[in-house]
């Protein structure tokens, strides 16, 4: 595989943007001491080139499952199943569950690549910044000299001094600035989609913000596809086109981010949005959510939710409500969606 | 940086200013001191001589001048000390630094290479114990390893003596080298030279395989621990997700993090190799500095029994102290923490 | 003694570590100056929050409010009795040490850590009773404990009292540290981050139970959060106030509502467009600072500390330190130039990157 | 003054904060809940783990012998046997054989082990307590105290153990095997105190020291309360190897004749004996001097096993699942079940 420094970007054929990572009812099952525990469920997706999509889960919901999922790089003894069809931009599409290792060593780094939660243990410790990216460069072949210069314009790109930065061992950087670094030893290989998975969780305020920002420039200049997974959701609705809600290890809710926001169509997407403490909304309405998240091992009959959703009714305890179409660009799996404008008022309906 | 480095000499000069303390405080102020039992044995077995001359006897036998005030003693001995002077062996009548020096360079010899062959190999036991963890390999070994660890040394030198000296007479049950050879350590016969190490060697090899034995368990059990640990790290999933080689991983990710912690493991094991030594060499009749302090003590030679502690004492910091200042080398953190290792 | 004494009120505190030569005598030693020159006052059965980047010195100023950090400047009084002098043995202060003591408490961010894995629940809540209800018996103490746990949610309170730490989550965790704080009826609770290592919907359920809290036993919560939303929430219920720390000093300080609706110092704006909101419009994108990252505290910027990031610094904040003014009724009060007409920072040169009135975006 | 006190009992803070007590629980079921978690729990645990059991019945075997074998089994007297029997060829009367001038080998094995036992305990507690000690005050009082106590640590952890320890029995000429046990460990306390410190400096950065403090609890009851029980395992495992290091040292001083020995004989005495009566020559002798190696490889086996299976009995989570009176034992799903078992990716 030459390097690919140099690949024009290649013109889009169709002029509607096509599907880059297509799941099919894709899960992740754990064998544990107290029965299978099914930490992603049957997921359906489908992400666009060039598009940023955020996933938005609280702890236990399986948000991170799906992202080692895409690498097909879940934890032992972890066991995927279901279908991860790839369409790189040349060369015909591929399932990511069934390559031989290497030729799954391959597509990992090269063509989709992770950046992790923990930035602070992501490098090792007793190895220069600039011992990583030769090494990476090294182990796919490429041309080290010309991926110095990318990392170096990378690294501009992303507010840090390129050579200060690569002459520094991991534990001389701050927290920012090593996730940062961390971002662009992950697109050190240009690959094409970039997964992320609580990118900027252990970060301040200000650095957060700033690397969102960030990220939208880099999906820009580099023509990246993204998948921004976290709990953080007024933080991701900054920089994603698309929104996921994820409860369960289910899809609940797929929409634009402005439906996602303005009219969300499942009630967990609502109590959610209810329960986040943010800057303008009033009050007086915050509401925390009743309930525990549920257990992966015995998940509830029908539509997980029912338990805790004010709306539910007999057939959510027993029939399991599959994806439908509430716009063209707006999914949800609830049986009342129609209704729920009606029974769950929206706090962040702001006058503005 | 130069702090670390100031605040490890700063240590070591304490050190060793205490340990010389320590045999002066021994030697002269313990109840039963030898310069006391040694003057009444002066006097006893030789009533005519004059106070002075038992004084002179005991100072030029033990560097003691007992009725000067106690600093001075202190100054004398220590000038004494250092410039090389450790008073003079009760029964070989020879200063007790001429017996050292001609016994040190063969402790060293075995010891340096016992420890660090039982190092190399303890150490690629246990990563290859970590990377099979849970299998029979991983198992099987860690029980030897326990088992060969609880074992002493010398135990472990005369099953080793019975069954491949006596029994078997692979090796020579004593000694530093055969008779007929004559030591030659020089570049310009390098057949003699060779021939002079290997003989040498083998007969030190049971001695060397006596200790490896026990210790390699010992090393083997922490490199297991340690790199299982480092296993766990999420840069080692990184490292595999960016498809790096599995080798490279092996030894720049796994074995690099998890050798730093045995690194000052090591240090303290200078100590007991050193320490160990006096039993060791003793079972093995083997003339090092240790067999010599078990020979002092048997004729209550003491000058000769502290010279050698002291001595120890100087090489072990000497060793400590070293590998101190080098390990900022291989832990990039450790130098500006201040050698928190 | 007058009742509307302050709880704990801070004159001009400094707090700088030294971090000492170690060994030898001749090394030489690089102090942080974690809080350099902070007064601020905690009323009586009221909340302050105060908001700051990692660094900002926040931790620290909470820890000398409650007696945990001692201040190497200034003064730290608890209803007019410096804690400090009142600790020393011999200077019988007019409030004992131990009642001041047990009236300062703390509740931590990580819930995982701030109960002893080896005891459990029921033991963690005995120790503050037997030392200050030392007059109740076991079984006293035992429902009490019990009411207390039911008080909070954790029903049933028997089964809850028995169980190790790790058999909690991390809400029912930090409900735990609450009431072990609760226990000792204190005047002043440090909230150290208490809600930011919750899940979303856990954090405005603990905040409300603070605050509902904070009415049965009066006590003031000083709440410490990187996050501004959080420290909104807290502070505007109890209409308390705001204050915003950067590299160790307070920059703007006042009434909450007041403080976020109209923020006058350059880096509270700033902290306000990082604080993502719900609303759907689109924020902009450049993040408006000059420089990402924070300086490094060891030796921070000359005169106004703000001046390498701030967007509209000039030579003039380069050399002096600007004076706290303050705006409008409501104590109001920030430490930058802007706010003083008169200032020559208005004619001086507005460094590289920066203008005098970069569009308010 | 008065004003500030009368507020506080005044306080009207509702019924959960005055609450009395209504259901008391009777004094000996208390006892029954305290005796189930601090004996019979950990007894539990130890007998589940195969290591700890195994470890645990061979130290019992050695501690029941060191107590009663004396007087249950014949004592060793020169001359009472044939000579260099070997084990077992004459029945039961003396079963490990007898040795060159006809003493019974099992007779001085166990005769050996009180005085054993003895030195072990004694050298096994001084490391312990004072490993304990300077490493807890080290740990916990920081600054100068810290700094101080470390230098005398490292200096003293750097002096080579055995030679010092050859010297000090040559001028005392211990008799009494606790004094012994003393010497033999004079240095090895020092390498645990530093293992200590660094344990303690870890725990006590965890926030719920810091809560104890801002409650206002003593220093001393912070530190049995907050610190100790962390450090639990790593003191029984120090002081299984403080053991194991004693019975090293003095084995091998005995068997030199550094330390002199009563008329009891010893296991070191034995292996010297064994060794200079030609044991090492004759095949005929071999169990002469197999019988004293055996008896301190088992021990120290021994000790190593126990040491193993016990971390766990120090754990909360494994006491908590075997002691019946804690609360109901699910194990709430904080962050995603599944990320937390970790391993390896493929």
């Amino acid at each position: 595989m030459s390097g690919r420094a140099d690949a024009a970007s290649v013109p889009k054929t169709d002029t509607e943007s096509e599907v880059v990572l297509s799941c099919r009812d894709l899960s992740v099952e754990f064998r544990m001491d107290r029965g299978t525990s099914r930490v992603l469920n049957g997921l359906d997706i489908d992400i666009e080139r060039n598009e940023i999509i955020g996933v938005v889960g609280e702890s236990g919901s399986g948000k991170s499952m799906f992202a080692s999922a895409l690498l097909d790089a879940v934890v032992e003894p972890g066991v995927t199943s279901g279908e991860i069809t790839y369409r790189p931009s040349e060369g015909e599409p591929v399932d990511v569950l069934d390559l031989s290792d290497d030729r799954l060593r391959q597509l990992r780094w090269e063509e989709i690549s992770m950046v992790f939660q923990g930035a602070l243990s992501s490098f090792n410790p007793t190895l220069k910044l600039r011992g990583h990216f030769v090494e990476t460069l090294e182990a796919h072949d490429y041309d080290v000299e010309a991926g110095l210069e990318r990392t170096r314009e990378l690294l501009s790109d992303l507010y840090l001094d390129p050579d200060r930065v690569l002459d520094s061992y991991p534990h001389e950087l701050s927290g920012g600035m090593k996730q940062r670094a961390l971002i662009a030893l992950s697109l050190v290989l240009e690959p094409e989609v970039l997964v992320m998975d609580e990118p900027t969780a252990a970060l301040d305020l200000l650095m957060q913000r700033s690397i969102v920002s960030l990220l939208s420039d880099l999906r820009d200049k580099y023509d990246l596809t993204m998948v921004f997974i976290t709990h953080d959701l007024p933080l991701v609705t900054k920089l994603a086109d698309r929104i996921g809600v994820l409860y369960a290890f289910e899809l609940a809710e797929v929409g634009s981010t402005e439906e996602i926001l303005s009219d969300p169509k499942h009630p967990y997407t609502r109590a959610l949005l209810n329960s986040t403490p943010d800057i303008d909304s009033p009050l007086e309405e915050m509401r925390p959510i009743e309930g525990a998240a549920p257990d992966p091992v015995n998940v509830p009959s029908g539509c997980p939710y029912h338990e805790r959703c004010p709306m539910a009714t007999e057939d959510c305890a027993t029939i399991k409500p599959d994806m439908e179409a509430a716009s063209a660009t707006h999914d949800v799996a609830c049986h009342h969606w129609e209704r729920v404008d009606d029974e769950i008022d929206l706090t962040t309906e702001v006058d503005r | 940086m130069q702090r670390y480095y100031l605040e490890r000499t700063l240590q070591a000069v304490v050190t060793v200013v205490s340990v010389m303390s320590l045999a002066f405080f021994l030697l002269r102020l313990m109840p039963g001191n030898p310069a006391d039992a040694y003057r009444a044995e002066l006097i006893q077995n030789n009533p005519q001589m004059s106070q002075a001359e038992i004084d002179h006897r005991v100072e030029q036998k033990l560097n003691v001048l007992p009725d000067a005030p106690l600093h001075e003693q202190y100054l004398n001995y220590v000038t004494g000390l250092l410039s090389g002077d450790l008073g003079e062996s009760i029964n070989e009548g020879v200063p007790v630094s001429e017996i050292i020096a001609e016994a040190l360079p063969w402790t060293i010899f075995t010891m340096s290479i016992a420890l660090l062959l039982s190092f190399v190999i303890g150490i690629s036991l246990g990563a290859v114990m970590a990377y099979k963890e849970g299998s029979y390999f991983d198992n099987g070994f860690s029980v030897t390893s326990i088992l060969f660890n609880s074992i002493p040394n010398y135990i472990v030198g005369i099953l080793l003596i019975w069954f491949l000296g006596y029994r078997f007479k692979l090796f020579p049950t004593g000694g530093r080298y055969s008779t007929e050879m004559d030591p030659t350590l020089g570049l310009l016969e390098p057949i003699q030279t060779v021939a002079f190490l290997g003989d040498a060697l083998w007969h030190a090899a049971l001695l060397i395989l006596s200790y490896t034995f026990v210790a390699a368990g010992g090393w083997a059990l922490r490199m297991r621990g340690n790199s299982i640990q480092v296993l766990g790290e999420d840069y080692l999933r990184v490292a595999r997700l960016r498809g790096l080689s599995e080798r490279r991983i092996a030894t720049r990710y796994v074995g690099r993090n998890a050798v730093l912690p045995l690194y000052t493991a090591l240090l303290i094991a200078i100590g007991f190799a050193l320490g160990g030594s006096v039993i060791l060499e003793q079972v093995f009749t083997y003339p090092g500095v240790g067999y010599y302090m078990i020979e002092g003590l048997e004729a209550r030679d003491y000058p000769l029994m502290m010279g050698v502690f002291l001595v120890m004492t100087i090489a072990v910091v000497l060793g400590v102290y070293v590998a101190d200042l080098t390990y900022g080398l291989i832990d990039p953190r450790a130098q500006t923490r201040g050698g928190e290792h | 003694m007058s009742a509307d004494d302050p709880v704990v009120s801070m004159r001009d505190i400094d707090v700088h570590f030294q971090d000492d030569g170690g060994v030898n005598p001749f090394a030489d030693p690089e102090t942080v100056r974690a809080v350099d020159g902070v007064d601020l006052d905690i009323p009586e059965n009221d909340v302050v929050a105060i908001v700051g980047e990692s660094g900002s010195g926040k931790t620290t100023l909470g820890k000398a409010a409650v007696g945990l950090q001692q201040p190497t400047g200034g003064t730290v009084s608890f209803r007019g009795q410096d804690i400090w002098t009142a600790k020393k043995r011999f200077s019988n202060p007019s409030i004992p040490y131990s009642e001041i003591r047990r009236s300062l408490q703390i509740i931590h961010q990580d819930p995982g850590s701030s109960l002893n894995p080896h005891q459990t629940v029921e033991a963690s809540l005995a120790a503050p009773l037997k030392k200050y209800e030392s007059e109740l018996g076991p079984e006293d103490r035992e429902a009490r404990i019990l009411a207390m746990l039911e008080r909070v949610g954790m029903t049933p309170p028997h089964d809850y009292a028995q169980r190790y730490p790790h058999q909690l989550s991390g809400g029912e965790k930090q409900r735990v540290a609450l009431i072990r704080a609760l226990l000792m009826n204190p005047d002043l609770i440090l909230a150290d981050e208490a809600v930011s290592a919750l899940d979303v919907s856990l954090r405005v359920e603990v905040m409300d139970l603070m605050l509902d809290l904070q009415d049965q036993f009066d006590t003031s919560f000083l709440f410490i959060s990187h996050d501004l939303s959080n420290a909104r929430y807290l502070a505007e219920h109890a209409d308390g106030r705001l204050g915003v720390m950067y590299l160790g000093e307070l920059v703007e300080l006042g009434d909450a509502e007041e403080v976020l609706r109209n923020p006058q110092h350059p880096y509270t704006k700033v902290l306000k467009w990082a604080t993502p909101s719900l609303s759907p419009d689109e924020g902009a994108a450049e993040p408006p600072v000059r420089e990402i990252d924070i300086p490094d505290p060891v030796d921070p910027p000359s005169g106004c500390r703000f001046h390498t990031r701030c967007p509209y610094a000039t030579e003039h904040c380069k050399e002096a330190t600007p004076e706290q003014h303050s705006i409008g009724a409501a104590a109001h009060q920030a430490s930058c130039f802007r706010l003083d007409d008169a200032s020559d920072y208005w004619h001086s040169e507005p460094l590289e990157g920066a203008s005098l009135d970069a569009d308010e975006r | 003054m008065s004003e500030r006190t009368e507020s506080l009992h005044g306080i009207d803070d509702g019924e959960a904060f005055e609450a009395v007590s209504d259901a008391t629980m009777s004094r000996q079921e208390r006892y029954r809940r305290l005796f189930d978690r601090w004996i019979l729990a950990p007894g539990r645990i130890i007998w589940d783990d195969l290591r700890a059991r195994i470890g645990a019945s061979i130290i019992l075997l050695y501690v029941l012998v060191g107590l009663f074998g004396p007087k249950l089994y014949k004592t060793p007297r020169v001359n009472q046997g044939p000579r260099s029997v070997a084990p077992l060829s004459e029945g039961l009367t003396y079963p490990l054989g007898t040795d060159n001038l006809g003493r019974d080998i099992l007779a001085q094995l166990i005769h050996a082990t009180p005085s054993m036992l003895q030195m072990i305990t004694a050298g096994g507690l001084f490391v312990t307590i004072m490993g304990v000690a300077v490493g807890t005050t080290a740990g916990y009082a920081g600054g100068r105290t810290d700094r101080v106590l470390s230098l005398i640590t490292d200096i003293v952890m750097t002096i080579p153990g055995l030679p010092l320890i050859v010297i000090l029995a040559a001028l005392l000429a211990p008799q009494n095997p606790i004094v012994t046990g003393l010497i033999l460990t004079v240095n090895v306390w020092a390498g645990l105190a530093r293992e200590i410190r660094s344990q303690v400096l870890s725990i006590s950065r965890h926030s719920y020291v810091e809560a104890s403090k801002a409650m206002g609890l003593s220093t001393p009851t912070i530190i049995v309360k907050d610190i100790l029980p962390n450090i639990m395992p790593y003191v029984l495992i120090t002081f299984v190897n403080a053991a194991r290091q004693v019975i090293f040292a003095s084995i091998g001083l005995y068997f030199l004749g550094v330390l002199p020995y009563d008329s009891v004989v010893n296991w070191g005495v034995m292996i010297d004996q064994a060794v200079s009566g030609g044991a090492m020559h004759v095949m005929s002798m071999a169990h002469w001097l197999i019988a004293p190696l055996a008896t301190i490889t088992l021990l120290s086996f021994g000790l190593i096993l126990f040491s193993q299976g016990t971390d766990r009995m120090f754990n909360p989570r494994v006491r908590a699942r075997h002691s019946t009176t804690t609360g109901s034992d699910d194990e709430p799903t904080d962050d995603d079940a599944a990320a937390t078992t970790g391993g390896v990716v493929r």
